[in-house]
């Protein structure tokens, strides 16, 4: 069956599914002005990754990918904790998820 | 052959969702694309023959993240009149540089092929069994290390949705 | 002051343990509600079973004739006083030559209407009328889909004639030896007047 | 028992630890308790200790754990036993235990009570790590230690301007000295490879020095010890360290850091040998001390002060026993000076405590019928410094002065006309305090009282120690620290008990010329006009006036030139060119800085597709 | 081959679709005909003998009702939520084995499982944690700030719960040392269950399933007298019927998935000597009657607590998820450590 898969989907394809998908969320993070969709489409970047990396362990016989996976979504979900918590203080503040607002935080 | 076509139509389905997630309005529209897109990165991953990390990036992902999104866009009840809109010139700015991303990287990654690929694919690859060995034995430290990160995170949400005492 | 057994101190000591720990409190009312799960039910299947009345149940009002068949009020209102719900209204009108086999006084009600989304069923009523015109019996008085037709004229209060209410139940043996003594007026009928040659004519 | 020897400075060390953490929350007597209480276990190990060093002499070594180790060095965290650091810890938890005790009392009614005590713990744990270590390093934080605690303790009042001065003078003349000695180690080291006393003392190590190489690191070694322990020219600090509180004074600055200069030398006595120079330069170093400082003590009327010239002439006597080779006489005169040094101090804490904190011997005077016990014991320790026959003072003085009229004789004299001065002095301040009429005002007449228990029981411990600690003690010195301390030895006959009777003559003479120049007639006037040399005397031959203009005038002198006109045109110039430069940089660059995190982002991902581009192309 | 394979999955699919509907209807009836035992009424009775043809009653009285989609309801969203609800709920059970797989005298074995996937566990967990969009999705597509507020509760309770039902389930994992249910449930046999050495865990995993499927007394997301009915609010006819009946259908899965892990699935005592009379395919049998048993006592269970136990006001059901379960269930994870690391691995096993 791994050999179907590799006969049948070569990494190449996984290969362009990940850069498409990485391509439309930095599109997405630049495209949008909503804080909370950004911050969704950083998570699909990271899962562009993920998929890359785990098409990459599989192709290459390396469980080391799959953990990376695993690090990824353990930092991802801590991101998300910490950085909704954040959204939710600045909509506290501010009633608006607008990250044009966010410039404040220059010097 | 249905391995290719499962895969068109996965791919198929996590493009238009990942399409979605940009170009809708609405925030929630966002997210449940973004979850359709998460489960088709699932079936990837089942695909993949990594069953174990298909079922942990379901519940990780779909389980807790999303719901969390959701959860914090219905609190915030977001309407679509006060969502903010970029200019014209700044979006069309936005999917050139996304496109010119995306060719160069696939530019970049063309030799991916040719790189060092076994022949011989081990069955247990994505087993539990498997990973577990690989992640407490030769990855160790960095587990405890997220389990810190884990911990912090924990906090610093804890502390930062609290509301200040008057 | 205590009024029942049941009642309890309220104290505000700290819970024990095995307070804090709720589990024997869970356990306690399961077993409570096991055990009435296996009794027997209270409840009373309407249409086919039906509950017993009380000889004083008071329900649907009547308004009585008396044994010559005619109407006893006569519109004094004091019913209407008494009621604490001012679900009474009534109109009075003069009694026309001709009609004392209808109504018993020179004066009664033309119209007498009970609103029965008003009334308590208290029995006020029935103890204030001096004629012993008005009675609370133990006919039911039935759900409507309207608000208008909650509201009984004489047509739904006064008995008819040939099927008579009866409130025997409701009188005191003394009030029904007391009904039996033709002396007083009170008790008489008008073709008792008029073989009295008491009949008084209205001026 | 030597193997449990770190208990002996862990138990201060944990005391300090607790007292200085917990602070407020603790209360006095607590506090007091821990603190004493401590010192008081380590005194019980120490005393084991020596029992055992008593009976089996030979030198131990404890070590606890590896402390530094790069490349080839390596230094222990280890700790020496032998004759020579079991009579020292003695000498320091059993005088620091009974000068502990002391303090409850008289430091009882001090705001910073705990804080003092805390102190005082480190202090001990500091001077024990010094005697202790069994390498320079450990000796040397030992070392610094105690100049931090003494700085700490000198400017414990710290509120008062002059005190906290009196602090930092201290800590700069023990800087000086420091540097010497730190030099030394480094040339030590340079030369053996090694910091471990029983390397660098081994035959074969010492067979590296050449003479000249050892003459320099035993100078620089003494320059260490003249700045620790008050010896000319770096002698200035200890009389003004007596604005620390009288305890200190006693246990700090008479009975145990002093003598650590003393201790150094001895310890490293083996180098000292092999260099005869240095051998002269301390001998007559501390005989000029002895005698120079006794000068200026005739004259003092603080009586803290006339003691702490009296240390410093002590100090002397003992850098010149050291210096004519009788290494082991040096030692001995440490510990009967400790006895009695600290007798004397706490006697006077004592009538300074009655007095109310006046400190002028002009103002008092017969009080020996008001304070009994301070009198009777300070009484037993003047006859003890002054060299009195059969008290511990005698012992060791006349030790002294045996050895050196044997090796040196010119020094010999000249340290028996210091014993002469030492009496004199002695005898000035004894009879002018608790003899004649009382001078002082009418209200500190009024409120003269004896000292609580607390205070009077170390002192009649100490007296006790001061009469009969000669005799504990010569014994020990004579067989068993002759295992560490290699006296030179004099061929000829043994006269001892010839000559001890010089240092008596001279007591006896001191004593009897005072009471005819003073007491007899006199009086005791205090009011007397001083002018002449006896001016020049009291103010201390302006020595801090020579030092000032000598050494502290030309300096501010170039550190204002520097200070003033290189630093602010030259130094600041170029600083502030760059400053101004990147500041102008920076605002310019400010700009595109948005605070726009989109603007960022967007530049980022032009930046990947470029490098991106570049690498696939 | 692979189609007889495929054809008899899809059976079993069926059947187990089917059994699970049907008990989740007779658990509507059940839920009345027990609130009423407990109230000491009679319950439905009308229809049919002893009312047992009351759920039909209910299911066609569902589908004739009005359909109403409000206005402002977001009408696709609206549709998607009962209907993700009803999915998620029929999908749970798919993992379940129901009985030893029976050997037929010519040699050829019946698995009476649809799918033994290794990570069964986890699949559980998969399709629970996303049971949670059903009702989200349905709750904020009404528009109603009801259904918001309910929606809100419903998923910030059932990610809470979660996490307590995760560490208990790891502390069963790490004894069996199995992710998959069929492990799990041949681990245990006539004389042993997994409730006997992780008791504090079932007793955890139970009250985070009875708060998973919002039922009383954590049902505080359709808590009709604060919120009108919570995320249902704005639900008619069938839609608000495919929401009902996935609460019983979870119901139901549940507590096959409690009987499984717990309580021997369908092991029972004495089995092995019931054996020689009954023959193997007999005591199979049994086993499975025997767990339809254990499924039906814990949904009576499920049953009695609702009518029994008042229900718990918002702070305290989140001051119990995250200040009592999860310490105790991390407690007893840390136990099973400790004593599986003495013991050498589980007492057992």
């Amino acid at each position: 069956m791994n050999q179907d898969i590799i006969a049948g989907v070569p990494l190449t394809w996984y290969v362009w599914l990940s850069a498409i998908l990485f391509a439309i969320g930095v599109t997405g993070v630049l495209y949008r002005r909503n804080a909370i969709v950004i911050f969704m489409c950083v998570e699909l970047m990271l899962n562009a990754v993920n998929l890359l990396l785990v098409a990459f362990s599989r192709f290459h016989n390396d469980p080391g990918g799959q953990v990376f996976v695993f690090f990824i979504m353990a930092v991802a979900a801590a991101e998300v904790a910490v950085g909704l918590a954040i959204l939710m203080m600045v909509f506290r503040n501010t009633k608006s998820t607008d990250i044009g607002f966010l410039n404040r935080l220059k010097f | 052959m249905i391995t290719q076509y499962l895969f068109y139509f996965l791919s198929a389905l996590a493009i238009t969702g990942a399409i979605f997630v940009v170009f809708t309005r609405n925030p929630v529209y966002s997210a449940l694309a973004l979850i359709v897109t998460f489960f088709s990165i699932a079936g990837h991953y089942f695909l993949l023959n990594s069953t174990f990390l298909a079922a942990v990036h379901i519940i990780v992902y779909s389980g807790a993240i999303m719901v969390l999104f959701l959860y914090v866009i219905m609190m915030m009840n977001l309407n679509l009149d006060e969502e903010p809109v970029k200019t014209n010139f700044a979006k069309f700015g936005a999917v050139i540089s996304g496109c010119l991303l995306m060719l160069v990287l696939i530019v970049a990654l063309r030799d991916a092929e040719k790189m060092s690929i076994q022949n011989n694919i081990s069955e247990g690859l994505g087993t539990v069994n498997y990973l577990g060995q690989v992640l407490y034995k030769n990855y160790l430290l960095p587990f405890e290390v997220s389990a810190i990160l884990f911990l912090s995170g924990m906090v610093g949400a804890v502390l930062l949705g609290k509301r200040e005492i008057q | 002051m205590k009024l029942t057994n049941r009642s309890k101190v309220v104290s505000n000591k700290e819970m024990s343990i095995a307070e804090k720990l709720y589990l024997p409190g869970i356990a306690k009312g399961l077993a409570i509600t096991l055990k009435h799960s296996f009794q027997k039910p209270v409840t009373t299947k309407y249409p086919e079973q039906k509950r017993e009345f009380s000889p004083i149940y008071r329900g649907w009002h009547v308004l009585k004739r008396d044994e010559a068949g005619a109407e006893r009020c006569t519109a004094c209102g004091l019913c209407a006083v008494a009621c604490p719900a001012e679900a009474i209204t009534m109109e009075a009108a003069e009694r026309k030559k001709g009609e004392e086999h209808l109504y018993r006084e020179e004066k009664y009600a033309a119209v007498y209407e009970i609103n029965m989304l008003r009334c308590i069923f208290c029995g006020l009523c029935e103890e204030a009328c001096p004629k012993e015109a008005i009675f609370l019996t133990d006919r039911i008085v039935d759900a409507e889909m309207n608000r208008n037709t909650m509201i009984y004229g004489k047509d739904k209060l006064v008995e008819a004639i040939d099927n008579r209410v009866d409130v025997s139940k409701r009188q005191t043996p003394a009030v029904a030896e007391f009904k039996k003594d033709k002396f007083h007026t009170h008790n008489q009928t008008w073709q008792d007047r008029l073989n009295a040659g008491h009949d008084s004519d209205h001026h | 028992m030597s193997k449990f020897v770190y208990l002996i400075p862990l138990f201060p060390l944990v005391s300090w630890a607790i007292i200085g953490l917990a602070n407020r929350n603790l209360s006095k007597s607590l506090t007091g308790i821990i603190a004493s209480g401590s010192v008081l276990a380590s005194f019980v190990i120490s005393v084991l200790i020596f029992m055992e060093k008593l009976h089996n002499p030979a030198a131990e070594t404890v070590v606890l754990f590896d402390w530094i180790s790069v490349g080839s060095f390596s230094a222990k965290m280890s700790f020496l036993v032998d004759s020579l650091s079991s009579i020292f810890l003695l000498v320091i938890t059993g005088i620091g235990f009974l000068i502990h005790l002391y303090s409850t009392g008289y430091m009882h009614e001090d705001d910073g009570f705990r804080r003092f005590f805390a102190y005082l713990n480190l202090f001990v744990f500091f001077m024990l790590l010094l005697v202790l270590g069994d390498n320079f390093l450990v000796m040397f934080i030992g070392w610094e230690g105690v100049g931090l605690c003494s700085y700490l303790l000198i400017g414990f009042w710290f509120k008062n301007i002059d005190y906290s001065s009196a602090a930092k003078k201290a800590f700069v003349m023990n800087r000086i000295g420091d540097l010497g000695l730190l030099l030394g180690i480094l040339m030590i080291y340079q030369t053996t490879q090694s910091v471990t006393f029983q390397t660098v003392f081994a035959k074969e190590s010492l067979g590296l020095f050449s003479t000249e190489v050892v003459t320099a690191a035993t100078l620089l070694l003494f320059i260490g010890a003249m700045g620790k322990s008050a010896q000319i020219p770096l002698y200035t600090w200890l009389p003004d360290a007596m604005a620390g509180p009288t305890p200190v004074s006693a246990l700090i600055h008479a009975a145990t850091m002093v003598t650590a200069g003393i201790y150094m030398v001895a310890r490293c006595n083996a180098m000292f040998t092999m260099a005869p120079l240095s051998m002269d330069v301390v001998a007559w170093t501390g005989t000029l001390t002895a005698l120079f400082a006794a000068t200026i003590g005739f004259q003092q009327m603080d009586i803290k002060k006339v003691l702490a010239y009296s240390t410093v002439s002590q100090l002397g006597f003992m850098f010149a026993a050291l210096g004519v080779g009788a290494y082991s006489a040096g030692v001995f005169h440490v510990v009967t000076h400790a006895f009695f040094k600290a007798l004397l101090f706490l006697g006077a804490g004592s009538v300074i405590h009655a007095m109310h904190h006046e400190q002028d011997i002009r103002s008092m005077g017969g009080l020996r019928s008001k304070l009994p016990i301070t009198h009777a014991t300070f009484a037993l320790g003047y006859l003890a410094i002054i060299g009195f026959p059969y008290f511990s003072g005698w012992f060791s003085k006349d030790e002294i002065i045996i050895k050196a009229l044997e090796n040196k004789p010119i020094i010999g004299y000249l340290l028996i006309l210091g014993a002469l001065m030492t009496a004199f002095y002695m005898s000035r301040v004894y009879f002018m305090t608790f003899w004649g009429k009382f001078r002082g005002t009418h209200e500190q007449e009024h409120h003269l009282h004896e000292s609580p228990l607390s205070m009077t029981l170390p002192l009649m411990v100490l007296a006790a120690l001061s009469v009969g600690g000669g005799f504990l003690v010569s014994g020990y010195v004579e067989h068993n620290l002759a295992t560490v301390l290699t006296d030179l030895k004099h061929e000829g006959d043994n006269h001892s008990l010839h000559t001890m009777m010089w240092g008596v003559t001279a007591a006896c003479l001191a004593i009897a010329g005072y009471w005819l120049l003073t007491v007899k007639d006199k009086q005791l006037q205090a009011d007397a006009e001083i002018d002449g040399l006896g001016k020049v005397v009291y103010n201390k031959y302006y020595i801090d006036e020579l030092y000032n203009s000598l050494i502290t005038k030309p300096i501010d002198a170039i550190a204002n030139f520097f200070g003033s006109i290189f630093d602010t045109k030259v130094v600041d110039g170029v600083v502030n060119f760059f400053g101004l430069g990147i500041h102008w940089l920076s605002s310019t660059m400010r700009r595109i800085q948005t605070g726009n995190v989109d603007t960022y982002f967007f530049a980022m991902v032009i930046s990947i597709i470029l490098i991106l581009l570049f690498k696939a192309l | 081959m692979l189609s007889t394979v495929l054809i008899y999955k899809a059976l079993i699919a069926l059947g187990v679709f089917a059994v699970s509907l049907v008990i989740a209807m007779y658990s509507t009836y059940g839920e009345r005909k027990i609130a009423a035992f407990i109230q000491d009424r009679v319950g439905p009775d009308r229809a049919g003998p002893w009312g047992i043809l009351q759920p039909l009653a209910d299911g066609g009285k569902m589908f004739l009702k009005e359909e109403l989609i409000p206005g402002i309801a977001n009408k696709w969203l609206f549709i998607l939520g009962p209907s993700i609800s009803m999915f998620v709920a029929n999908i749970s059970s798919v993992v379940i084995p129901w009985a030893r797989p029976m050997v037929m005298e010519d040699g050829s074995t019946f698995h009476f499982q649809v799918s033994d996937i290794n990570i069964g566990v986890l699949y559980v967990f998969g399709v629970v944690s996303i049971g949670v969009y059903g009702i989200m999705i349905g709750g904020w597509a009404s528009n109603n700030k009801y259904s918001l507020l309910g929606t809100l509760r419903a998923s910030s309770q059932m990610i809470s719960y979660e996490l307590a039902m995760g560490l208990s389930l790891v502390a069963l994992i790490m004894t069996t040392g199995s992710l998959s249910l069929n492990d799990i449930v041949e681990k245990q046999d006539a004389d042993f269950c997994n409730f006997v050495y992780q008791p504090l865990g079932f007793l955890i995993f139970i009250i985070c399933a009875f708060a998973e499927c919002n039922r009383a007394p954590f049902d505080l997301p359709e808590s009709e007298s604060e919120l009108v009915g919570g995320y249902h609010t704005e639900f008619t006819s069938m839609k608000l019927g495919f929401y009902l009946f996935a609460e019983y259908i979870n119901m139901f899965a549940s507590s096959a998935l409690m009987a499984t892990l717990y309580f021997g699935g369908y092991h029972f005592p004495f089995e092995n000597e019931l054996i020689p009379s009954l023959g193997e395919n007999g005591v199979r049998i049994l086993g499975f009657v025997l767990l339809m048993g254990k499924i039906i006592f814990f949904i009576f269970l499920f049953m009695w607590v609702r009518w029994t136990i008042p229900r718990f006001r918002y702070d305290q059901l989140m001051n119990l998820g995250w200040k009592s379960l999860l310490p105790l269930s991390i407690l007893n994870l840390v136990l099973t450590g400790i004593i599986m690391a003495f013991t050498e691995g589980w007492l057992k096993f």
